[in-house]
């Protein structure tokens, strides 16, 4: 059985704005209680919740109640967003793959096309691409590279696994037929990149 | 039912002072409002409620105001006139051929307030209640519970492979690969000759000269150039050049052979 | 010593701005507790509070936490103003609470009156009431229901804790007139059949 005066206490650290103090405690209870006497009181309250999914805390004199740290992860819910991999950003990640490590220029350079900052983030927020460092040449440009996590989303056991440009060539995959239509699905893309960065 | 208290108001200015003379209607809801004011006057439970005194309080209410010159709102002069329809037929001796009767124009009307009545008594047991922020309080300022939205990209190793080609395509540089076309250069021709006119020195047509498997565009490039080679060798006194007439057969040999 | 997923629970309904029922906190477990465990262990955490400062209600199958009604006098501070409603508004939202779904028109028959516009927007703003669909009659009348918001800021379990409604219903007080009046006149019937015989 808890006493009335702990469960006022209890209710008023519970209700209040801001953390409250013992004298500000004291007050609100009519002044018969001594800030002392609250002291013992809270520290009673803090007791009986220790190990339960509310804590009293103490921060400078003054009493709260919050959630325990531990259990910070509980209130927060990661939710999947899936989205396709704009054309675009499959070219980037594709010359990183085949070119690694690569700077922004050396791809910009082999795509034909800027690149924006966009789709190097998009790729290293998929987690498929990472920095690898910076080129010893004037500008020390960032190089990147693929990683391990790239490998096992394409069912890669290793770079090497890429099929090279005669494959390609073989699957049909630099059939020039459908140039003129990719080059339009590109352009699309990369107004959809402008228009995310 | 009886253990319902009679009805609240949950304002309870009119009511108060239902014996003072009102100088508005604003304090009712409408007439069934101004009508159940007056029943509860009548200190009994609206299922024993007089009926005929109610419409005799209301009609002597409205006859008030009228005579202190209030302007009444047309629904509470609608409510009179029903009502004082409904008070002479249920003084008259009872006509049983009338549908519907007074009374059952009574009961209706007695329903109608213990509705009214029942629903402002809830009005006001609601509102009694332990209520939030005012007899109960919620923490003020909880952590509050987030959903973090995490992108997942997708992509098949197609789409890969497939943007990896067209990067290939778009940027190849541009060749023109003009295919070689069958022709006996000058040149050819010249070198032909000269070793031909060493070895043949009577006069021979200028086709006998030709290497025998030249046919098709080869061979009509071949007459072209080993045509201006005998020009060429003639000019040059090499040769000497004979033609029986307008496109007859060109003849060679050797000069001075 | 107080289980994990029960302190997981307690930690969930403490940090959460709106009352929780057990299938959103089934959700945020990760789907590995089903509603029905999760609502015993609710029920424990309900009663390892009970007589405390701080109480866990169940409020339309949603809990949360609050102060006992009890404690009210030592809480209660100049700044909390609970929304004060007309007369007229009381007795609409009476209206819906005990007689959902209800239209517009069922409530102007009761009161007698008609309803003013501003008097349905107080009570939707306060997200005490919603439009709960047409009734299929000739109009087809939009009708309003009470919302779980009513139940928690009025302290009502369920609309069974609606005070009063088994009296009412029993009493047929929220049955129209017309029906009223039929049973009323065969009680008539029966009992001048009665005199009759």
């Amino acid at each position: 059985m808890i006493d009335d005066l702990e469960r006022a206490i209890e209710a008023m650290l519970f209700a209040s704005d801001e953390a409250l103090d013992a004298r500000q405690v004291a007050a609100r209870l009519g002044g018969e209680t001594t800030p002392g006497a609250v002291r013992a009181i809270v520290a009673a309250i803090a007791e009986r919740h220790a190990g339960s999914g509310i804590e009293l805390v103490e921060r400078g004199g003054h009493w709260h109640f919050q959630t325990p740290a531990d259990l910070a992860h509980l209130l927060r819910r990661e939710r999947d967003d899936p989205r396709k991999l704009s054309r675009a950003a499959a070219e980037v990640l594709a010359i990183v793959a085949y070119h690694e490590p690569v700077s922004r220029a050396e791809i910009e350079a082999i795509r034909g096309v800027q690149t924006s900052k966009g789709t190097l983030d998009v790729l290293m927020e998929a987690e498929w691409i990472a920095p690898a460092g910076r080129r010893e040449v004037p500008g020390r440009p960032l190089i990147y590279r693929t990683t391990d996590a790239f490998l096992q989303h394409f069912g890669l056991a290793s770079r090497k696994d890429l099929p090279g440009i005669e494959d390609l060539r073989a699957a049909g995959l630099l059939d020039p037929v459908d140039l003129a239509f990719e080059a339009a699905m590109d352009e699309l893309d990369l107004v959809k990149d402008g228009e995310d960065a | 039912m009886d253990e319902l208290p009679l009805a609240y108001d949950v304002v309870p200015a009119a009511t108060e002072r239902e014996d003072a003379l009102q100088l508005s209607l604003d304090s009712w809801e409408g007439p069934l409002d101004l009508l159940l004011t007056l029943a509860r006057s009548q200190k009994v439970d609206l299922r024993q409620i007089s009926i005929l005194a109610l419409v005799e309080q209301y009609l002597a209410f409205i006859a008030e105001m009228r005579a202190l010159k209030l302007e009444v709102a047309a629904d509470y002069l609608v409510m009179a006139a029903w009502l004082a329809y409904l008070k002479s037929a249920l003084l008259l001796p009872k006509d049983p051929a009338e549908d519907p009767s007074p009374d059952e124009l009574a009961l209706r009307l007695q329903l109608r307030l213990q509705r009214l009545a029942a629903m402002r008594e809830a009005a006001a047991r609601l509102l009694a209640r332990d209520r939030v922020g005012r007899d109960v309080f919620l923490r003020p300022h909880p952590e509050g519970l987030h959903d973090v939205r995490k992108r997942r990209w997708d992509a098949s190793l197609y789409d890969l492979l497939a943007a990896y080609g067209q990067v290939k395509l778009r940027t190849e540089p541009v060749v023109h690969m003009v295919a070689r076309r069958p022709v006996v250069t000058l040149d050819a021709a010249l070198q032909h000759l000269e070793r031909m006119i060493g070895v043949r020195l009577d006069w021979a047509e200028l086709s006998d000269f030709l290497p025998a498997d030249y046919d098709g565009p080869l061979r009509r490039s071949a007459i072209a150039s080993s045509f201006l080679a005998a020009l060429e060798l003639a000019r040059q006194g090499r040769i000497d050049l004979r033609q029986d007439g307008a496109f007859e057969p060109l003849y060679l040999k050797a000069a001075g052979a």
